[in-house]
């Protein structure tokens, strides 16, 4: 018995954001690029497209459709420009509309809902990262905003990026300050979770805030937070000049601002970041901030556009990944294979996964750091 | 040296318009067949005498296929005058105790590849079991 | 062979190709003087060093040769090679040339073709004719089949040694020639530029992996399988190796738009087909296997030709592969999905893979200055697409054949006769006119 | 045979040149050998090999031992006679020579590509042999001169013949363009938009139709049938038939049509003067013909998709037309009830594999791509999407094609606008079905190979079929003129890239899509490329014809008549009185050369030049003792 096509999940899928579903001529180049190949993973987005064209069944399952990391690797290679993160986003929506959300991205949900964060923590712990050192709250003389992600505000590992930062931002004299409680998550994962009607929500209460308090200039301690204020926000009437953490030390550095000792001789492979590089075009900063303290500076093969991604993203950071499935594993064996000391990256999420990654792998000798770990530890 | 004497020949005389690029186009399809085959290009077959066959065979062929164009031949007519031609061909070989066989007269398109390798094969293994006409001739009169 | 041009010609074609050559001799047919301007050190365009061509498997050679045998000894023809159009403006109701005639430091008048500076020359340079896989002197000969069959020097690579100079037996070679510059004018011009192939692997689709000598264009894969080729066999770069296993990977930057080459290059599938029927001759034992998104077989005969590959045993696979790397053993390692085979991730291992990469627009399509209008797609464009293609926006000035686009070889040259007709019928009336006025 | 030659003659001095053709033959046959042996032959003053006999260094080796009077006849082996037989005939002319005296030895195509070993070589060489002794036996040959007609004939009037009419009339040609029906326009009247400009086809026509009415070269002969047809390049003679229309289909047409004149009329053509109202022949005297006599679209036999079995079974054609004629802001509607869905076939008639599709009684199967099918779909796809966002639209393919200038775009904007595709195999052609159950009257189900091959049940209430393109109805002008067919049943060029708008008798150009599938703008350039070389041909007021005609000796002929009787062709052969009495005489121009009087002859008084007895007794005799010299030797 055939299946019929059930042509007006087409529709919905186009109508709820996944506008270029037909533009799609099913080249299948998606899937080999895909960095689920690297782990034999099933998540398979030219069938996927092909299913919902058809309005067929298959991919909506949990597995497959939450599976996407949304790293960007198909969208910039496919043959017809298809905007194929945000097909998956459209048909994540139908289903999350409908309830349908997998139970751990549920609580994440939820917890943006309640907390304005994904990781359950209550809202007045947001600022807990910062004890013991000098912060100051954003008035409107100060030049940034400092935005941290959530990721930093509440999980440990993370919390010491915020503070290395702070700690460089204040050597170099950078006119800055942060705001409490009251600021909401960047809502980025929750779009592509496929919670649309959430990410409006969060994203009105930060774009009232940062209309309340003035703010013109916002530095981003995320590639993810940096790539919706300055793509999303636009669209919902927030024009913000962004700039990641990354960019800015790599100024700070090139103009003599921070006191670098440039004698760290450490092998120093860097990661590229999906949402920094492939999503935002960022590539040398973050190679300059590093090649400021004077390391040695290691490419990996799959670097800058073919960077493959640490598998962090599209909400997966809080999806249980089996070992042999985490694309994190792969990278810092990469990275240990190509003799690295320490392997630097620039995104909140990125360092989480490598870091559990280098665990599981028993890298005893390879240290996981975000670049302001970097960088503050070569403050003279 | 591979070819010899022994190595019985086939004549095979070639309407230019069709069977001889039908030949080429078996030749550009890379299709074997024997060595011992020779084409004559010729406008129209229909020019040779009925006796012309016998001298052919009678020169150490044993076998000769005279491809036209059929009916598709160009010259309109000349194919019906070929036919009684070759007719006149057999009266003379019968005359003589010779083996029919030895003379074909078939049609070869330029895209005919199939025909044409059948219709070589064919008379290369009947030129390879009778031999030479001149031989068998000759050992008919001892 | 006619080297010294006249002041005045009828037609001044660009390109000495296999459309630019059908157009003079179509127009000189006409009674028309033409000149021909090309670039290269021979005539015969792209097509005179490609292996065998489709559908019916001629020898490239044996079709090109005649029409460059024929054009060199018309007598309204003019061939100016080495030579490219510096300069045109509208002189006159017609136009006026400039061409800049490089300094081959060769005599053409003199030069014999005999070789002996070629012998001579202690330099070994990669032949890109050959497809860089074999070595040529810094004096040379182009190739085997050149029109004109006179030697050219390399002026970067050469070391002044003067051998060449010693041997040529009429003394033809002067180290110190300098371009030259010559004028002419002509009523009405037609362009035959060309077309060049994609230089680089499209590097965004296929990585840093793509760049290994086993992984080769589909005009390499012409030298390797011409009969005058390289190795005179199929044979792999990296070793030598012969491969067990071909693939060939289609719309290598065609019908992207991520790439900017929205169209259809409109020969790969075919070439792709040629080329693996080539190798099914001279590789009995391989396996052959074509990565395709629609098989694109729709000139006369092209279809019947792709279902005999097909039977044949050549493997055809609807996927789009990306290059992910090599083995130790050298071969290729290809990814894909696989649509039609039950799915999922497939990866498989090639000896040889040839990218059958996209046709650009040549980099000087328009060396006249005119600024004749483009098409979208970035090759020449034409006012009257469907009943005169060959027709630009400018006065007097026609194109044809892959100046106008991606466009096999019969199309090409039926092209380059329906250039040569509208060129004519417009030399025609102006000689008309010419009369009534006078 | 040597003792025939008159006794002033010198001894010939054959030069034989071998080619290895980069490989094609040497790699097969031991070309230094063959070239030894030759130069062992009677008569043979050089033998030499090179790598590409026909290019400019090969040409110079033969042309520089002509002149310097080493040799005064040639032998070449290389390939096929049709690839180069002329290139070496001219390497004779340059050389100051007559063209004639050249042979061609077939060791490509008849040798290295047939056989392999030494038996390759042996074959070889001994039509090397063959070929010497024929040399020596050639004579030098007079081209025949024949003045050639100022005029052209086009045959067909659709967008080829038009353009072709039109291009050598710009090139002082006279023209006649016939065409059987009352219309200009043939099948691009038929259509509505041509891609991808998205001009309309009718504005087109009414441009072209208004250059060639108003262009006093052409004489335009409608409803005009060719019914003889003689002569021969640079002046043939045709007579035409002019007859009023009968039939209801074209009376019907005719009705809808007000004062005849170069407008277009939409999906009817141009009616560009009154049809004859009286039956009238024309005789024409005419240097070259153009065929245009275009295509037809396929007609399934009834039951393929369905078709005929249900009025919902559309072919593209008759969509676009239903099409056409629906109101702008109106919806998609079929015999009064809308369309909420459709599916639309490619290949249908195209593309067909022998042991996968069936040949309808009494047809070949159309094996070749009709080219244009795909874009034209995806063309009327997109447009009713965009007219008609409410009709679903399935496209089932195999390839999709639009390999064309703009072509693509047509496909992305198909895919853009939700046209949702799928793709077929052969082997699993989409069923059509009529569907009482659902809520659509026709159920076509499909095995979409990218979906691995699944089952896909598609309810739609119309089956659009993008019909292939066949051969006009031509049956009775092939014949008539003796026209080349290929397998695919179009007419047959010379070569597809040596000569792809002649056809092998001189005289006879192809124009469009008689050719082959093409779409308009190619079928122009087909057009115009053709009428360049029929133009080159005519303007020169003469045409030179190969001289392999009849000749007499008419020392031996004793007037006896029997190959006046024989020959095939009125007037080629006459006899008359001479001196030494009744002797036949040859017409040359007429004479086809076929050689029919030559075996009538019993004096072997008459021979056709350049084949004569003698040339092939020399050959056979040498092709006989070939291997018996050699095998002595070895």
């Amino acid at each position: 018995m055939g299946q019929t096509p059930f042509i007006e999940v087409n529709q919905a899928i186009v109508e709820s954001g996944g506008v270029d579903l037909n533009a799609c001529m099913q080249c299948g180049l998606c899937a080999a690029v895909c960095p689920w190949r690297e782990v034999a993973g099933e998540f398979l987005p030219r069938l996927m497209i092909r299913q919902g064209q058809l309005g067929l069944e298959g991919y909506e399952s949990d597995d497959v459709l939450f599976g996407c990391t949304t790293c960007n690797k198909c969208v910039i290679n496919c043959p017809r420009e298809v905007d194929i993160i945000g097909v998956m986003r459209a048909m994540r929506s139908l289903v999350v509309e409908s309830g349908g959300a997998p139970e751990t991205l549920k609580a994440v949900l939820g917890s943006c809902h309640a907390n304005g964060n994904p990781w359950s923590e209550p809202r007045e712990k947001r600022m807990a990262w910062s004890e013991g050192l000098e912060v100051p709250a954003f008035t409107p003389d100060k030049e940034h905003l400092l935005f941290v992600c959530c990721t930093s505000c509440y999980e440990q590992r993370s919390q010491k990026i915020a503070r290395s930062l702070v700690e460089l931002l204040n050597r170099a004299g950078v006119s800055y300050g942060v705001l409490g409680p009251e600021q909401n998550c960047c809502g980025e994962s929750v779009r592509k979770i496929g919670d649309e009607a959430l990410f409006q929500k969060l994203a009105k209460a930060n774009l009232e805030m940062f209309q309340a308090h003035g703010v013109k200039k916002i530095i981003t301690t995320s590639p993810h937070c940096l790539q919706t204020f300055s793509r999303d926000y636009p669209a919902l009437g927030g024009e913000y000049q962004v700039i990641h953490s990354s960019q800015l030390l790599a100024e700070l550095a090139a103009a003599g601002r921070l006191p670098l000792s440039a004698s760290d001789g450490r092998k120093v492979a860097y990661h590229d970041p999906c949402y920094l590089g492939r999503h935002g075009g960022v590539f040398d900063p973050p190679r300059a901030a590093i090649s400021a303290c004077g390391v040695q500076v290691v490419e990996l093969e799959r670097e800058k556009e073919f960077s493959l991604c640490c598998g962090g993203g599209g909400g997966r950071v809080w999806m249980e990944t089996p070992p042999e499935q985490r694309f994190s594993l792969l990278r810092v064996q990469e990275a240990a294979a190509a003799g690295a000391q320490v392997l630097a990256t620039a995104c909140p999420y990125c360092v989480s996964l490598l870091e559990d990654s280098r665990k599981t792998a028993g890298l005893e000798d390879l240290r996981i750091m975000e670049i302001s770990e970097l960088l503050a530890e070569n403050l003279g | 040296m591979h070819a010899t004497a022994q190595q019985p020949k086939v004549l095979i005389l070639a309407s230019e318009a069709c069977a001889y690029p039908g030949a080429n186009a078996v030749g550009q399809a890379h299709q074997a067949y024997s060595d011992h085959a020779y084409i004559l290009r010729a406008p129209s077959p229909a020019l040779f005498p009925p006796q012309f066959y016998l001298d052919c065979l009678d020169q150490g062929f044993a076998g000769i296929i005279i491809m036209s164009c059929g009916v598709e031949c160009p010259y309109e007519g000349a194919y019906q005058v070929l036919a009684q031609r070759v007719d006149q061909a057999y009266q003379l070989m019968k005359t003589r105790g010779l083996d029919l066989r030895r003379l074909r007269l078939t049609a070869i398109c330029t895209v005919c590849n199939r025909a044409f390798l059948n219709e070589v094969n064919q008379m290369t293994r009947l030129a390879d079991e009778i031999g030479p006409a001149r031989d068998a001739e000759t050992a008919q009169a001892a | 062979m006619n080297h010294a041009p006249e002041n005045h010609y009828d037609a001044l074609v660009v390109g000495g190709g296999i459309a630019g050559l059908q157009a003079a001799l179509d127009l000189a047919e006409q009674g028309f003087r033409v000149a021909v301007v090309e670039e290269d050190a021979s005539v015969g365009g792209k097509m005179i060093r490609l292996s065998k061509v489709f559908p019916t498997l001629d020898c490239a050679s044996c079709i090109t040769t005649p029409k460059m045998a024929a054009a060199a000894h018309h007598p309204r023809i003019s061939l100016l090679t080495y030579s490219r159009l510096a300069g045109l403006e509208r002189a006159g109701g017609g136009f006026a040339a400039r061409i800049e005639r490089k300094a081959r430091f060769v005599d053409e008048d003199q030069c014999i073709g005999c070789r002996q500076c070629e012998y001579a020359c202690p330099v070994l340079l990669p032949d890109a004719d050959q497809g860089g896989f074999a070595a040529r002197k810094a004096i040379y000969i182009p190739f085997g089949n050149a029109i004109p069959q006179v030697a050219l020097r390399e002026e970067e690579n050469c070391t002044f040694c003067g051998k060449c100079e010693k041997v040529c037996p009429t003394g033809a070679v002067d180290l110190l020639q300098q371009p030259q510059e010559i004028s002419l004018t002509a009523e009405a011009v037609v362009l035959a530029t060309g077309f060049r192939l994609m230089t680089d692997y499209p590097n965004r689709a296929y990585g840093p992996a793509a760049r290994q000598p086993n992984l080769i264009t589909s005009l390499q894969m012409e030298r390797l399988l011409a009969p005058h080729g390289p190795y005179m066999r199929v044979l792999r770069p990296s070793d030598g190796k012969e491969p067990d296993s071909v693939a060939f990977i289609q719309c290598a930057g065609s019908r992207d738009l991520n790439l900017g080459v929205p169209y259809c290059s409109r020969v790969c599938c075919m070439y792709a087909i040629k080329q693996a029927m080539l190798l099914s001759g001279a590789l009995p034992l391989a396996d052959l296997t074509v990565y395709y998104l629609d098989i694109r077989a729709f000139g006369k005969n092209y279809e019947q030709f792709f279902q005999n590959a097909k039977a044949m045993g050549v493997e055809f696979v609807k996927a789009k592969p990306v290059v992910v790397g090599s083995t130790a053993e050298g071969a290729v390692r290809l990814r894909y999905e696989d649509q039609e085979g039950g799915g999922g991730g497939q990866e498989r291992e090639h000896d040889l893979v040839v990218m059958s990469l996209a046709v650009l627009p040549a980099a000087e399509l328009d060396p006249t200055g005119l600024g004749v209008g483009l098409g979208a797609d970035g090759f020449l464009g034409s006012v009257s697409p469907k009943l005169a293609p060959p027709l630009t926006d400018q006065e007097g000035v026609f194109a044809a054949g892959t100046a106008l686009g991606p466009k096999d070889i019969v199309d090409t040259i039926v092209e380059a006769g329906a250039a040569a007709s509208q060129a004519a019928a417009y030399l025609a009336a102006r000689r008309a006119a010419g009369r009534a006025a006078a | 045979m040597s003792q025939d030659r008159p006794n002033n003659h010198p001894e010939p001095k054959v030069g034989v040149y071998v080619c290895h053709c980069g490989g094609n033959i040497s790699d097969q046959v031991d070309v230094e050998q063959v070239a030894r042996q030759a130069a062992g032959l009677p008569g043979v003053t050089a033998a030499r090999h090179y790598s590409f006999m026909c290019s400019d260094p090969g040409q110079q080796m033969i042309l520089e031992d002509l002149t310097s009077g080493r040799v005064d006849r040639v032998v070449v082996a290389s390939c096929a006679p049709a690839l180069h037989e002329t290139t070496f005939r001219e390497v004779l002319r340059r050389a100051g020579l007559n063209p004639y005296l050249y042979e061609h030895a077939n060791i490509r195509e008849q040798v290295s590509w047939v056989h392999h070993g030494p038996g390759a070589t042996a074959k070889a060489t001994a039509l090397v042999a063959a070929a010497t002794a024929k040399a020596r036996e050639l004579a030098p040959l007079m081209p025949i001169r024949v003045a050639a007609t100022r005029h052209a004939t086009v045959i067909g009037g659709g967008v080829a013949g038009l353009t072709a009419a039109l291009d050598l009339a710009a090139r002082g040609v006279e023209v006649a363009l016939v065409e059987t029906t009352p219309f200009l326009g043939g099948n691009l009247a038929l259509l509505d938009r041509t891609f991808p400009t998205n001009e309309a086809a009718a504005d087109l026509l009414t441009g072209l139709a208004r250059r060639v009415l108003a262009q006093e070269r052409i004489s335009l002969y409608t409803c005009a049938r060719l019914t003889g047809f003689s002569g021969y390049v640079g002046d043939f003679h045709l007579s035409l038939s002019q007859a009023p229309p009968r039939d209801d289909e074209t009376l019907e047409r005719l009705a809808r049509f007000g004062e005849p004149g170069p407008e277009c009329q939409p999906f009817r053509g141009v009616l560009p003067v009154a049809p004859p109202n009286a039956e009238r022949r024309i005789e024409l005297n005419t240097g070259a013909v153009v065929l245009a006599t275009g295509f037809r679209h396929y007609q399934p036999p009834e039951g393929e998709y369905g078709y005929r079995q249900s009025s919902r079974v559309l072919t593209l054609p008759e969509f676009i037309a239903l099409m056409a004629a629906i109101p702008a802001g109106q919806p998609l509607a079929f015999e009064g009830s809308p369309v909420a869905s459709l599916a639309l076939v490619h290949c249908v008639g195209s593309r067909q594999i022998p042991g996968i599709h069936e040949p309808p009684p009494g047809r070949e199967l159309n094996q070749h791509c009709s080219r244009v099918c795909c874009t034209a779909s995806l063309q009327a796809a997109g447009e009713a999407r965009e007219r008609f966002p409410e009709t679903t639209i399935y496209e089932l393919y195999r390839d999709i094609r639009s390999y064309g200038r703009g072509h693509e775009d047509y496909y992305l904007k198909a895919s853009r606008s939700g046209v949702v595709f799928a793709r077929f195999n052969p082997e699993d052609p989409p069923r059509v079905e009529a569907d009482d159950s659902g809520d659509n009257p026709l159920k076509v189900t499909v095995k979409d190979t990218i979906l691995a091959g699944e089952e896909l049940e598609l309810g739609v209430d119309l089956v659009v079929l993008a019909v292939g393109m066949e051969p006009g109805p031509v049956a009775e002008l092939t014949q008539l003129m003796k026209l080349p067919q290929g397998a695919d049943g179009f007419l047959q060029e010379v070569h597809p890239k040596l000569r792809p708008v002649e056809l092998a008798s001189g005289g006879l150009f192809l124009a469009g899509t008689c050719q082959a599938p093409m779409d308009v703008g190619e079928a122009a350039s087909a057009a115009a490329a053709a009428a360049v070389k029929a133009a080159g041909l005519v303007t020169r007021g003469q045409v030179e014809l190969e001289p392999f005609v009849a000749t007499v000796d008419l020392a031996r002929c004793d007037g006896c008549g029997d190959c006046v009787a024989a020959c095939l062709r009125e007037g080629a052969l006459t006899l008359i009185e001479t001196a030494a009495g009744q002797k036949a005489r040859v017409e040359p121009a007429l004479c086809l050369g076929c050689g029919v009087c030559v075996a009538a002859c019993p004096a072997e008084a008459i021979q056709v030049a350049g084949w004569s007895l003698p040339q092939f007794r020399a050959m056979v005799q040498a092709i006989a003792q070939s291997g018996a010299e050699q095998g002595g030797q070895a």
